[in-house]
Formats: C-alpha cells, sequence, structure tokens
C-alpha cells in the first residue's frame, strides 16, 4: 500500500483551476520527484496535502487514511513534515527557537535534544547561527534551517519544494547528499525540484506536472533519459 | 510633598492602565489585530462581579465568586466571540476588516448592556477593602498596591508562557506565520482561541481591579480606559509585554502630572503630545524592538 | 575609467562582519558576476551599494561621483537600479503599472500633480508615451501579453522577469541582478541568459549579478569576484576563476 | 420603518396630521455614555403623557407619545427632531442636553414648531421665541450658586471642579466665578476634568485640599459626582460639596454608599425624598417602571408635559389646528400659565422662555435630601 | 474593450452619485421626501466625502489613519470662524465658497505639519498617532474661547473671561459650547458637488504618476525607493490631499447645523473609526464602496430608528454580518459561486486576488 496517495485531485483559487485532476503515490521508503515548469502547480499539491489549501474535489491519503478534509495541524501529527517553498522561517525568532518549533508534535525532552544535535551535526552553519534570529540570516542559511526544521518533527514522510533554489552549487549538492541521508534513515521523500537533474538522479520515481496535469511518470532513471523531459527539463 | 502625592496617584492611575494594556498587547501582539472591542470584555467583567456581588450581598463570599465567575464570563466571551466574529476574517488578507468587526462587537456589547443593565450608573463596592500604607501622611492606596502587585505577576506568568511554554511558542509562531505554523502542527485556531482566552481572562481581572480603583460602571466604563491602554501598549512598544506594563504606568503618572503642573483641561492634549514625542524620537515604543527587515 | 570603483568597503552587523575590506571596480559595459557560498555577503554588497545599508568604511564611486552613505532614491537617480533576493514587486498593481513605477523619475515622462488630477492634455500626451515606453519594455521580456495581470498572480519566473523590466525602466548606467535565475529550470534559465545578453547589448547597460548557477555565469559573465566570509576569495575572469582550485573547493563543490 | 413615516410626512407635510390626538415628541440620549439622563427624560415625560391620557387627555384629546434617540450629537438630533416632524409632533420635549437643543431649536423656530426642553440649561437654547425651558439656565445657577453661599456664609475659600467638555458644566462655572467675586468668596482653585478623562480625580481633590478649600463646589453631573466623593472620601476630604441639579440623582445611584454623600448640599428644584405627594406618586411610578429613583431630568421632562398641558389648556388649542398655529398659541400661553410642578410650585414663564422658580437648597443628611435651614 | 470597461470604473461612481441626486431631488420635488431624511442627505453626503478623503490615506497610501475626524474637526472650525466673522460683511454664496477655501486650505496645512513627522512611523504606529493628533485637535478646540473686538483678536485656553476683552466684543468659540450661529450654508446640491470634486481629485490622482508612486509605496517601500521614488514626498502629498479632503467635509459638517461642538460625538476618535468603518466595508481602495458603504452606514441606524431601544443593538449586528459577508473568505467563495450561477455567460471572470 502507497504511503502517500493522491487521487483525482482538483484545486481551485478563485475561477482559477490550478490542478485539474492529478493522481499520483509514493511508497514507503522511495524518493518521489515531481518536476515541472514554473507555475505548473508543484507547490500548489504540496500545499493540499498538508492541509493548508483545501481540495477542490479528489482525494489524498496518508497511511491508508483519508486526510483531504483533515486540519493541517493534525497531519504534522501523523508524521508529515514540509520544507515549504520560500523556506518561510519564523523571522523574528533565533535559530534555536525555530529549530525548537520543529519539534512542537513531541513529547520527549531527551529525544528532542538528540534531534537537535543530529540537525547542528548536519548543518554546522546553523550551530553557529543559534542565537540570531532567522529573518537576518542569509538565504541559504535560512534555507538550511527549513530544512533542519522539518527534521525536528522526526517525520516518516517529508515534502520538500524546492529545498536546492538561491544555494551555492557546493550547498546543492549537500542538500541532494543530506536528502540522500535523511532517506536513508528512513524517512520518505516528496521532492519538488526546478533542478530536474539533480532531482531525477536522486529519485526512484518522478512525475512531470504541466499546467495542472500529470504529463509523464516512470523511473527516474528514465526520465533522466527521456527525450521530452531531457529537452524541456534538463536545458540539453 | 505634593510631587510625591501626585507620583502615586500617577502610579495609581497607571497601574489601572498597566494591567488593561497587558491584556491589550496579549491578542495585539499575537493574533496581530486591534480588538477595539477590549475594554468592553472589561466591562462585561465588571457588570458580572457587579451582579454577583449583588446577589450575594457583599459578603467576601460574594467578591470571591464574583471575580472567579467574571474570568469564566469573559473568557466564555472572549472565545466565542474570536470564535464567531473574527476567525471567519482572519484569512480575509486585511487587518483591517477584523479591526472594523471588533468595533462591530464592541457597540454590540455596549448595547447589550445598556438593555439589560439600563444606562443609570452602577456604584461598585471594592473588592479591595484595605486602606492601604501611609508613609509619613502620603498614603498609597490598597487597591494601587494589589494592582501593580497583580500586574507584575501577570507580567512573569505571561513571559514565562509566552517564552518557556509550547504554547507561548506556538503563538509566537502563528502570529509570524500562520502557514508555517500549521507546518509545524501547531492547531492555530486554537493557539489564536487559547490567546483570546488570556487577553479576555486578564480583562475580567482589569475590570476588578479598575472597578475597584474607580468604582462607578456603565456600559460605556470600558470604552476609554480601553483606548487609554491600547495606547499605553503603543508608547510600551506593540507586542512587549514588559512594555505594556511600563508603558500604562507612564502614560497614568503622564497624565497626572500633566492635569497637576501643566493644565487640567488640556491633560488629555499633554497625554498624546508626549505619546507622539516619544513614538518620533523612538519609532517603536520604549521597549519595542526594531526589527530591521532583510533586504 | 571605471564605471564603479568600490574600495575597502565593509560593514558590521553586530559582532559579524558581513562585508569586509571589499575592492573591485567594474567597466562600463561589463557583465560582472559576484559569487559565492550562501551567507558570504553577496546581497550584502548590493545593499550597501545601493543606500539601503550605510558601509562602516569604504568608497563607493560610480561614473566619478562618490555615492557612499547616499540614500537609496539619490543612487538610483545617479544610476544604480536592482532587483531584489526575494521578489519584491508592487503586488497589489498590474504588470505595466509596476514599469510605469519605474519611469517615475524620467524627465521627459513627467507632468505636474495638477496635470495628473485635472488629466490635461499635457497628461494624456505623455501617459501615452509611458504607455509605449513600458510595453515596449515588457515587451523584451514577452511580458506584453500579461500587462493588466496582478503582479502577485504572475508565476514565480514572471515576476522575477518583470522585477528586472522595472528596474531598467529607470535607465540606470548600471544594473544589479541578485539571483535572476532562481526558482527557473534550465530551459527558462537559458532564455534568461540571453535577455540578459540583450539587455546589455541593446540598452547599454552595465550589469553586475549574483548568480548559483553556474551554467549561468560561467556562460554569460566577463570577470567575477568570489566572496567569501565577506572577503575576496578571488577576482578575475570567469574562466581563471571558476577553475581555481579553492573556489571550486569553497563554493562550487567537486 | 421608514416607508410608513414618508407616508404620514407627505402630502399635508407636517402640518396638522391625524386630528384627534395630539402628538409629543422627546429627544435625548437614549444609548451612548449620556443614556442616562436622555432616558431619565423619556421616561419622566411617560409617566405624564400617561397621566394626563388617564385624566382625559388635553383638551380632551389623547396624546400619543414618542422618544427619539440622538446619542448626544447635534446633528442626530436634528435627526430625531425631523423623525418626530415626519410623525406629526406638535409639540417637542427637547433636547436633553444644552449643544443638541440648540442645534434643534434652529430648526424648530423654521417650522414654528412649539419646543420646550427640560434640561437644556445654555442661554441659547432658549432664544428663539417658540423656545421654553424647564430648568434653570446655566448663568441662573452659576450665580443663585454663589449667592447662596455667599449669603448663608456657608465658606469663604471655594474649591471647583467641572466638567470643561461639557457646555452645562463649564457655563454654570463661568458664571459662578463671575459671581465669587461679587460675593468676595475666594476661589483657591478650579480644576476641570473633560468626558475623556473622568475616572481619576485625585489631582482635582488635592489641589481643592492645598488651596485648603472649605467647600468643593461641583457643577456637574451626577455619576461623576458619585465618583469624586468616593475618592474624596478616602482622601480625607473634609470641606462641604455643593452641587447644582445635575446633582440630583446621587442618592439613586445603585449600590452608592450614600454615607459618602453626607452633607453634601445642592440647589436644586427637585428632591426625590421630598414628602409631597406630587413627588412621592410620581417617584414610585418611576421605580416601578424602570426600577431606579427618577432625578431632576426626569422631573423636568415630566414638568414639561404638564407645562404644555397647560399651556395648550389655555390657548385652547386643538390637534386639527397647524403646528404653526398651535405654535403661536402656546407662545403666548406659556406666559400667562403657572405650573405646579415636581420641580417647582408656581412656576412661570417670561416670553424669553425662562422659568421662575424658586431653587430649593437641599442637604443630604441620612442618606436623604433635607431642605436646608 | 477592456480599455471601455474600465474606463467606465470610474464613470459608473459618477453616474451613480448624480443618479442618487437626481432621484433625491425628484423625490424632494415632489414633495415625496420625509423632513427626516432630507435631513440625511447633507450628512450622507459629508460623511461619503471623509470616507473618500480617508480611503485615499488607507486604500491607496496604505497607512491606517484613525484620526480624520481631527482634520474634519479643523475644516469645520475653521470655516465656521470664518463665515461668522464674515456673516454680515460678505453676502452668502462667495462666503460659503470662500469658507471652503478656508477649510480645506487649513486643513491641509495640518494634513501637512502632521504628516512630516508622522508618516515616518510604520503601521499601527502610525495609526495611534494619528488618534492622538486627533483627539489632541479636539481637546484643544474643546477648551478654546476665541473672541474679536476693537482690538483684533483673542484667545484663551481657559475660559471666556480670560480673553479680557472689551465689552462690545464678540465670542466665536466659546470653548466647550463652541461655535453657535454659524449660517446654514450646505445644501445637498453643494455637498453633492463637492463630493463629486473629491471623487475626481482621488480617482483622477489614482491614474496618474503620482497615483503609481503612492501605491508603489504601499505595496513595497523598499522596492519603491530602489526605482527613486521619493517616499516622504508622495507620502506628505497624499496625506494632505487626504486630510483637505476631509476638511472639506467638515466645512460642510460645520454649515449644516448651527451650534457646533468639538465632542467627542462630533470628532472623536469612534467618529474616526466610523469613517474608516466606511472605508472597510466599501473595500479598501474602492472608491465607490466608500461612497456607496458610507451612505448605506449613515442611513442604516436612522432607518432602524422604529426600534427604538434594539436600534443600536440591531445596527451592531448588522455591522459585523456585513463585515462578515462581505470580507470573509468562505462568503466571497460562497457568493462567486452563487454569481457565477447566475450569470453563466461570464465564464472567464476576472480572480478578485
Ligand atoms: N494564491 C493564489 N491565487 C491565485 N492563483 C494562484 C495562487 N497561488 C498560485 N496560483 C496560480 O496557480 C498556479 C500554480 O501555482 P504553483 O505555485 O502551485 O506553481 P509551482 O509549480 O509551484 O510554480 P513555481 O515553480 O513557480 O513555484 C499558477 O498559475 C499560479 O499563478
Ligand atoms: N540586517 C542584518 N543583520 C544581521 N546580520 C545580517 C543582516 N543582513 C545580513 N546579515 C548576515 O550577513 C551575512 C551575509 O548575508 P548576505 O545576505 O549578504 O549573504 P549572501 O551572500 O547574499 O547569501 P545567499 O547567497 O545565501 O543569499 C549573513 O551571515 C547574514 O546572516
Ligand atoms: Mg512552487
Ligand atoms: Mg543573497
Amino acid at each position: 500500500m502507497a504511503l502517500l496517495e493522491v487521487k483525482d485531485l482538483k484545486v481551485y483559487y478563485g475561477v482559477i483551476q490550478a490542478l485539474k485532476g492529478i493522481s499520483f503515490h509514493v511508497d514507503k521508503g522511495e524518493i518521489v520527484a515531481l518536476i515541472g515548469a514554473n507555475g505548473a502547480g508543484k507547490t500548489t499539491t504540496l500545499h493540499t496535502i498538508a492541509g493548508l489549501i483545501k481540495a477542490g474535489s479528489g482525494g489524498v491519503y496518508y497511511k491508508g487514511n483519508d486526510i483531504t478534509t483533515i486540519p493541517g495541524h493534525k497531519i504534522v501529527k501523523m508524521g508529515m513534515a514540509q520544507v515549504p517553498e520560500g523556506r518561510r522561517v519564523f523571522a523574528d525568532m533565533t535559530v534555536a527557537q525555530n529549530l525548537a518549533l520543529g519539534a512542537y508534535t513531541r513529547k520527549n525532552k531527551a529525544e528532542i535534544e538528540d534531534t537537535i544535535e543530529k540537525v547542528y551535526e548536519r548543518f554546522p552553519r546553523l550551530r553557529e547561527r543559534k542565537g540570531q534570529f532567522a529573518g537576518t540570516l542569509s538565504g541559504g542559511e535560512q534555507q538550511m534551517l527549513a530544512m533542519g526544521r522539518a527534521l525536528m518533527s522526526h517525520p516518516d514522510i517529508i515534502l520538500m519544494d524546492e529545498p536546492s533554489m538561491g544555494l551555492s552549487p557546493l550547498l546543492v549538492n549537500e542538500i541532494f547528499d543530506i536528502i540522500r541521508s535523511v532517506h536513508e534513515d528512513g524517512v520518505t521523500v516528496l521532492l519538488v525540484e526546478q533542478n530536474a537533474k539533480k532531482a531525477l538522479s536522486i529519485a526512484d520515481r518522478a512525475y512531470v506536472l504541466e499546467t495542472g496535469e500529470i504529463k509523464m511518470e516512470g523511473k527516474a532513471s528514465d526520465l533522466l533519459n527521456d527525450e521530452r523531459v531531457r529537452k524541456a527539463y534538463l536545458g540539453e | 510633598m505634593n510631587f510625591l502625592t501626585y507620583l502615586i496617584s500617577g502610579i495609581s492611575l497607571g497601574s489601572v492602565y498597566a494591567i488593561i494594556a497587558l491584556g491589550y498587547t496579549m491578542v495585539y501582539g499575537i493574533a496581530k489585530m486591534l480588538n477595539f472591542a477590549h475594554g468592553d470584555f472589561i466591562m462585561v467583567g465588571c457588570y458580572a462581579i457587579f451582579t454577583i456581588v449583588g446577589a450575594f450581598s457583599g459578603s467576601g463570599l460574594g467578591m470571591v465568586i464574583g471575580v472567579i465567575a467574571a474570568t469564566v464570563i469573559c473568557t466564555a466571551v472572549g472565545v466565542l466571540t474570536e470564535r464567531i466574529a473574527y476567525r471567519p476574517l482572519r484569512e480575509a488578507g486585511s487587518p483591517l476588516a477584523v479591526l472594523i468587526t471588533a468595533i462591530g462587537v464592541s457597540y454590540l456589547l455596549e448595547n447589550l448592556a445598556l438593555l439589560i443593565f439600563g444606562s443609570d450608573p452602577k456604584s461598585f463596592s471594592s473588592i479591595i477593602k484595605w486602606e492601604g500604607i501611609t508613609i509619613a501622611s502620603l498614603n498609597i492606596p490598597g487597591v494601587t498596591i494589589v494592582t501593580i502587585c497583580v500586574s507584575i505577576i501577570v507580567l512573569v506568568l505571561l513571559q514565562l508562557f509566552i517564552h518557556k511554554t509550547k504554547d507561548g511558542q506556538a503563538m509566537l509562531a502563528a502570529s509570524q506565520d500562520r502557514g508555517a505554523a500549521t507546518l509545524m502542527g501547531i492547531n492555530v485556531n486554537r493557539t489564536i482561541s487559547l490567546t483570546f482566552a488570556i487577553g479576555s481572562f486578564l480583562a475580567a481581572i482589569a475590570g476588578a481591579l479598575l472597578c475597584s480603583a474607580y468604582p462607578t460602571l456603565n456600559p460605556y466604563t470600558g470604552a476609554m480606559p480601553g483606548i487609554k491602554a491600547f495606547v499605553a501598549a503603543v508608547l510600551g512598544g506593540i507586542g512587549s509585554i514588559p512594555g505594556a506594563m511600563i508603558g500604562g504606568i507612564v502614560l497614568g503618572v503622564i497624565e497626572i502630572l500633566g492635569r497637576s503642573y501643566v493644565s487640567s483641561q488640556l491633560s488629555d492634549a499633554i497625554v498624546f503630545a508626549v505619546l507622539i514625542i516619544v513614538l518620533l524620537v523612538k519609532p517603536t515604543g520604549l521597549l519595542g524592538k526594531q526589527i530591521q527587515e532583510k533586504v | 575609467m571605471a564605471l564603479l570603483d568600490v574600495n575597502n568597503l565593509s560593514i558590521s552587523f553586530g559582532g559579524l562582519r558581513a562585508v569586509d575590506d571589499l575592492t573591485f571596480s567594474i567597466e562600463k559595459g561589463e557583465l560582472y558576476g559576484l559569487i559565492g557560498p550562501n551567507g558570504a555577503g553577496k546581497t550584502t554588497v548590493f545593499n550597501l551599494l545601493t543606500g539601503v545599508y550605510k558601509p562602516t568604511e569604504g568608497l563607493i564611486k560610480l561614473d566619478g561621483t562618490d555615492i557612499t552613505g547616499h540614500t537609496t532614491i539619490d543612487i538610483n537617480q545617479v544610476g544604480i537600479a536592482r532587483t531584489f533576493q526575494n521578489i519584491r514587486l508592487f503586488k497589489k498593481m498590474s504588470v505595466i503599472d509596476n514599469v510605469k513605477v519605474g519611469l517615475q523619475n524620467d524627465k521627459e515622462l513627467s507632468y505636474s500633480t495638477l496635470d495628473g488630477i485635472l488629466h490635461t492634455p499635457k497628461y494624456r500626451r505623455i501617459e501615452k508615451e509611458i504607455e509605449q515606453r513600458a510595453l515596449s519594455l515588457l515587451a523584451v521580456f514577452g511580458l506584453d501579453e500579461e500587462k493588466d495581470v496582478l503582479a502577485a498572480n504572475l508565476p514565480y519566473g514572471k515576476q522575477r522577469k518583470l522585477e528586472i523590466a522595472r528596474a531598467m525602466a529607470t535607465k540606470p548606467k548600471l544594473l544589479l541582478l541578485d539571483e535572476p535565475a532562481a526558482g527557473m529550470n534550465p530551459n527558462e534559465t537559458a532564455e534568461l541568459m540571453e535577455t540578459i545578453q540583450l539587455i546589455r547589448d541593446k540598452f547599454e547597460m552595465t550589469i553586475l549579478l549574483i548568480e548559483h548557477d553556474m551554467k549561468l555565469v560561467g556562460g554569460i559573465c566577463e570577470r567575477l569576484t568570489v566572496l567569501n566570509f565577506g572577503r575576496v576569495l578571488r577576482q578575475g575572469s570567469t574562466k581563471e576563476v571558476l577553475s581555481d582550485p579553492e573556489v571550486i573547493k569553497a563554493y562550487i563543490g567537486e | 420603518g421608514c416607508g410608513s413615516n414618508s407616508g404620514s410626512g407627505s402630502g399635508s407635510g407636517s402640518e396638522g396630521g391625524s386630528s384627534d390626538v395630539f402628538k409629543i415628541g422627546a429627544i435625548g440620549p437614549l444609548t451612548g455614555g449620556a443614556a442616562a439622563y436622555g432616558n431619565a427624560v423619556a421616561w419622566g415625560a411617560q409617566i405624564a403623557v400617561d397621566e394626563i391620557n388617564a385624566e382625559g387627555g388635553i383638551n380632551g384629546y389623547r396624546i400619543e407619545y414618542k422618544a427619539e434617540d440622538d446619542e448626544l450629537d447635534n446633528q442626530k438630533s436634528v435627526n430625531a427632531y425631523n423623525t418626530l416632524k415626519d410623525w406629526g409632533a406638535q409639540f417637542v420635549v427637547g433636547s436633553t442636553t444644552s449643544g443638541c437643543c440648540i442645534a434643534v431649536a434652529d430648526e424648530s423656530h423654521n417650522d414654528n414648531l412649539f419646543q420646550i426642553t427640560p434640561s437644556g440649561s445654555a442661554v441659547d437654547c432658549v432664544k428663539y421665541d417658540n423656545a421654553f425651558r424647564v430648568c434653570f439656565s446655566d448663568p441662573a445657577q452659576g450665580t443663585a450658586s454663589a449667592q447662596y453661599i455667599g449669603t448663608n456664609k456657608l465658606a469663604t475659600k471655594i474649591a471647583i471642579i467641572y466638567d470643561s467638555s461639557d457646555v452645562y458644566s463649564s457655563g454654570i462655572t463661568e458664571t459662578f466665578v463671575a459671581e465669587a467675586a461679587n460675593q468676595g468668596l475666594e476661589i483657591v482653585s478650579q480644576e476641570a476634568f473633560t468626558s475623556d478623562s473622568k475616572t481619576d480625580f485625585s489631582v482635582q481633590i488635592q489641589k481643592a485640599i492645598d488651596g485648603k478649600a472649605e467647600l468643593i463646589f461641583l457643577p456637574i453631573y451626577y455619576s461623576e459626582a458619585a465618583l469624586i466623593l468616593q475618592q474624596a472620601s478616602t482622601m480625607g476630604v473634609t470641606a462641604t460639596f455643593f452641587g447644582c441639579d445635575g446633582m440630583d440623582g446621587i442618592l439613586g445611584v445603585e449600590n452608592f454608599d450614600t454615607s459618602l454623600a453626607e452633607g453634601l448640599m445642592l440647589l436644586t428644584p427637585f428632591s426625590a425624598d421630598a414628602t409631597d405627594d406630587l413627588t412621592q406618586s410620581f417617584v414610585k411610578k418611576f421605580q416601578e417602571a424602570h426600577d431606579i429613583v427618577p432625578n431632576q431630568f426626569a422631573a423636568d421632562a415630566y414638568d414639561a408635559v404638564y407645562a404644555i398641558k397647560a399651556a395648550a389648556e389655555k390657548a385652547g388649542v386643538t390637534p386639527s389646528m397647524s403646528v404653526s398655529d398651535i405654535c403661536d398659541a402656546m407662545k403666548t400661553a406659556m406666559t400667562q400659565i403657572t405650573v405646579d410642578g415636581l420641580t417647582s410650585s408656581g412656576m412661570t414663564w417670561s416670553a424669553e422662555g425662562e422659568p421662575t422658580k424658586e431653587p430649593k437648597a437641599v442637604v443630604i443628611k441620612n442618606g436623604e435630601y433635607v431642605l436646608a435651614e | 474593450m477592456k480599455k471601455i470597461l474600465k474606463l467606465n470604473g470610474d464613470l459608473t461612481t459618477y453616474l451613480i452619485v448624480i443618479a442618487a441626486y437626481i432621484i433625491f431631488e425628484i423625490l424632494i420635488l415632489t414633495g415625496s421626501l420625509s423632513s427626516h431624511m432630507q435631513g440625511l442627505l447633507v450628512p450622507m453626503v459629508y460623511y461619503a466625502i471623509a470616507a473618500v478623503g480617508l480611503n485615499l490615506c488607507v486604500g491607496i497610501l496604505g497607512e491606517l489613519s484613525i484620526g480624520h475626524a481631527g482634520f474634519m474637526c479643523v475644516g469645520a472650525f475653521s470655516s465656521a470662524i470664518f463665515s461668522n466673522t464674515f456673516a454680515d460683511t460678505i453676502p452668502g454664496g462667495i462666503r460659503f465658497f470662500l469658507a471652503f477655501v478656508v477649510g480645506i486650505l487649513v486643513s491641509a496645512l495640518f494634513g501637512f505639519l502632521i504628516g512630516i513627522p508622522v508618516l515616518r512611523l510604520n503601521g499601527d504606529y502610525l495609526a495611534i498617532v494619528t488618534l492622538a493628533f486627533g483627539e489632541i485637535i479636539k481637546t484643544i478646540i474643546n477648551a478654546m474661547y476665541v473672541g474679536v473686538d476693537a482690538n483684533g483678536l483673542h484667545m484663551s485656553l481657559t475660559s471666556a473671561s480670560d480673553m479680557n476683552m472689551e465689552a462690545g466684543g464678540r465670542t466665536i468659540i466659546s470653548g466647550p459650547m463652541g461655535i453657535t450661529g454659524t449660517p446654514r450654508d450646505a445644501n445637498f446640491t453643494i455637498a453633492i458637488v463637492v463630493l463629486l470634486i473629491s471623487l475626481f481629485i482621488v480617482q483622477n490622482l489614482v491614474k496618474s504618476r503620482d497615483g503609481r508612486a503612492i501605491m508603489a509605496i504601499r505595496d513595497n517601500r523598499i522596492a519603491a525607493e530602489s526605482v527613486g521614488i521619493n517616499i516622504t514626498r508622495f507620502k506628505i502629498l497624499a496625506f494632505t490631499i487626504s486630510a483637505a479632503i476631509a476638511g472639506a467635509a467638515g466645512v460642510l459638517f460645520g454649515h449644516n447645523i448651527s451650534s457646533l461642538q468639538a465632542t467627542s460625538g462630533n470628532f472623536g476618535y469612534n467618529i474616526s473609526i466610523l469613517i474608516l468603518v466606511y472605508v472597510v466595508l466599501g473595500g479598501i481602495g474602492n472608491i465607490k464602496g466608500s461612497v456607496i458603504a458610507a451612505a448605506i452606514l449613515y442611513m442604516l441606524p436612522e432607518m432602524l430608528r422604529g426600534l427604538n431601544t434594539y436600534r443600536m443593538l440591531i445596527y451592531s449586528i448588522v455591522l459585523i454580518a456585513m463585515m462578515l459577508f462581505n470580507w470573509a473568505p468562505s462568503a466571497r467563495d460562497w457568493r462567486a459561486k452563487v454569481l457565477s450561477k447566475f450569470s453563466g455567460m461570464r465564464k472567464t471572470g476576472r480572480s478578485s486576488k
């Protein structure tokens, strides 16, 4: 059974239809990439799954439960975390406070401490900037914070919305390494990326989203070699 | 000597503003809305105490029950108001929409009170019977001492709550980015309800102290202190809890000193003029932190 | 003479020296890149150049005029315009109005407040011209079709383009672009590269850009400065810099 | 609703109306911060109307009565007046407060509609010949108070606490101060408060103490006075307090510790504790209906309705006459009547609209009003 | 096609106003409008004017002001002083015109002077300072005595006698009593003309360079600076015009009633808020909406007079309900659905976001 399944999802912004009935699934332990051009509806998809936007019709199923109408905060408790587009760190709070909020759904203090330590190990820059207000961090630092914050909830699945945006090449590589290692720790990943090459290279499977519809799907390695994908998304 | 007397009067008045401002700033800082009905929540609390104490004909027990019942009633009114009138507008994209609704709620509460309790003023019997302390013919009224103590306790508790508890952190998070807060697993609606619950709970306490210090009650009792407390909250720095406390005291002292040394007709103008000057010198209030927007 | 001359520029935030003793210069007509790891101080340099922050030390000269410590508004008049890392459009205004705001200080396109209120013939004539100028700028980015859309409703990539169009409308001598390709896919990036070159050639602007996309940097920048911890790590021609082992180690990786 | 109003207002305009009843309208703040005064007027007049109707009306015609809210706002007061006019009112009791009353008087003068204000005490309230009042004018009260204090040698050092944002209060204060000089009284402090800051009076009271005032003059309304008395008692004030007609009602403030008002003197034409039958029956009816003790506003309004009755009967007006004709007849009749009312017996009116009545000085003893001397 | 529609957006505003004017005039002429309704017309219009002015500040400039009643107050008093002083020397029509000039200039001056320091503040801090200014103006006028005698103007902030006027001097402002006996020059026609002019100024301004600069500042101050927009200049420009329009409303206010006082009920912060209610309910930045909302909301409590004591209660409930209906996203979605059902032809409706 799929860990996360989206069935015929339609989403509207007022009269604009952003998603025109998309279906896909993510199995436990997979990395699934969702690629597509600007405005294709990737962020909309993630927001709808996480319960931030109401679905027009269709359904979202997670761990066998219908979560289409479940409020966002409860979905997080069910073990889903998200690294949102544009980072959305809590600007007036310190790095440490941001991380602590990431563990909002968790109770065990010792375990939380443990996770914080792990996050700091992954992102030494965050340890250096512990006490700095998140709003004054550089773009890359904020991205690390957003990622660390999502990891704090110890999720089963993590949805990432363009985690490499605005990062230096070195860090992009690092971020993908981190995604890989997060995945190796047993976290399922749904990855939205503009950097299709990198995304496809670490993903198991992938979907291509175009103007609200899924246009292609398949094994990531196959898509990486697909002529159309290469032309449209890899710039070759 | 006189100066000291006035200073004490100022602190007395200021302590009442301060305790109101604490509740105000709580809602203001977290829900990011000017709850213009806050003053009227206070009035609701006053009437609750008045009615219940009256029913128990002024026995000591009546006071206690009165205050407890008032906090319960106020909290309920606050939470209900938020649920019915403010929550549907939260995603409307304009804090002004909620502001206007709050004004509607303010009218509603005032006119309800007018219908239920009538327009005639009622005299409130202070719930604090203590005369206070007298040092060399200077009397510090009991109400003032109690009000200041309560304000300080509230201040400390609020600070601890916001900075040390999960719910407090959730409030801060929700105040900055509700979507991101949801992604942390925070129930934003519940958090904001909680904020209103605390704010209105404090309104009841403030009401008890306001009416003990200035024992008269009519449907509009809360309006002016509410506005003054709002001014105090801004003077202290929006969203800053210690700021609200200091802002309240400073406002009270300025009002009284202005009235005694400059002009009793123009004391309101003096208060507001000082506010303007402070804000021009320190654009985010006394304790407000200037958060620079990262470009 | 260089168009932009930056000498020993520094700024501190609290204890942090975000930009530390930076010196570089850009010739007229150059396409210059500013790269470096996240948090190296690149955006801060832009903020210093445009007067958002006042430098703790150092000197900035544009076309021979000292602009150190001047206000953003003055600096724009002297000839620097920019885009922002976190897009800053006039969201509740239409696409074309965003560009028209950029034309605000054009002497040829100005009329008095009274003309504006009374909608005098002068107003009509000049507004027509403004409209045309704005449209032709939008056309450069293929945004003319969407001229009446609210800026907030544009997809991300187009928002970035609109920001560039708006900055160009102020007719700057030097255009600063902060990560123009962020959030774009390779195809869109390639398109953008062409547009940037076109801007330089056709509009005779000098361009300083910050970018993490090495394809773009390598493809269009002539010279680079690499910042690391606020200090210059390496400076020189693109080819040299990108193959420098230190730069690779600190920034590019692999 | 408006539909029905505009119906009755149309056609014949406001002239006449249904010809078998008299219509009396009252205006005052029924909501808002001054609602206590407006409601007192509305209810006081209502009692008079009910009594008159029970006894067969005016000249045999029943009275219809209606009160309109003005929220203490001049413009709204005019709106209220217009509503009453549309309704067909031939007599207006109001407005309750001075500012509103002046604004309305301008309208009623244009329409030549008879107006009698129970409590609009500013001079200009009755500047037109169609307008009369029941209460004393501000100057009259200020002067009378100073004279009373001077003649009875109550004190020589006087402190004043007044509401500088209120027409009534500042009007009395001004004439009081002027007359005080003639009476050889020394004003040791004259401190104001405003409608926006009427919770804390410590400064004003302290200045009175510092000035060693023997008497504190409070030309203000009872709701603020109640608060001042409470604060003064905690500050240990020993001076006598002296108020005007607005002070009446202080004993009626629910839950008020009347011992605080012990010794308070006020120059008022009405006291709810008076033992005469008229007062007693009025107070009883009022309390039954509204659960509170009536104050001088209510009494003034009651008297205003009886003044209308007396004048209307004197002039022999009928509902079928036009509003303007009624008014003209009333103008003359008002100067010819004598009314024994709650606020004075043997009240008469001058053509200027001013009443002639004896102010009573009362003092509060054992929680009750007692005639002074 | 689109362009014509857009142009019509402004035109409809004028048309609505003119149509309303004609309808009311016909009703008056045929005698079918009650005096109550007739008396409401001028106030309704001056509140609409004030709302248009405030919308310029709140909707276009994006700065919350809760002190606009203060500008109305300044406009009302300055013009009333003028009219009172020259009541006998200048004939009615010209005098009223000059009164407008005086009222507008003085309130514009206040707007300008207050704007300079105040507009440096942000958001709610600015709001509270405008509130403070409004209250200061009100308090001072309320305590002010002004009179003229042979020696010229006299002023006092304590009492009439402190002005030390010679006998025969005339008091113009008499403390809390304010000004009485101002000639009642205002009428519905003039009010409508002033409203049309205010609409013309604001709507045209919005479509000009300066208007765009003002809106740019509202949307993103930092970006506006980056393209060389002089923030202070345009903020003050907008604020001053906004104050001047409020002042014009004040002139009508002062000349529509004989007794003018600076009470809280006339010019206090709650009146500023009342005007803000019109602006928000009508739609922030929507000039036409302000006019309509002001008209409806001013009329509403008056129409409810029949409900007696329940009047203000019902009013408050209606206000809350209207806000929820107009602003709540759920209500908006619902309305959009209903609308699209009704007008199947207009399939391609534009999103309002
Ligand atoms: N709040 C909104 N209101 C109206 N339209 C919106 C809104 N948010 C998104 N859209 C539109 O919905 C469509 C899908 O947007 P979405 O943000 O999901 O795209 P995306 O694939 O994440 O793009 P990007 O790569 O730019 O992040 C776009 O056309 C966008 O303009
Ligand atoms: N206003 C500020 N207050 C405190 N620190 C700041 C401020 N602005 C920037 N910084 C710090 O200065 C450093 C440089 O930031 P800057 O934004 O210039 O980085 P950058 O090179 O643009 O990085 P990126 O590529 O991630 O955008 C960062 O460490 C950042 O946290
Ligand atoms: Mg996206
Ligand atoms: Mg940067």
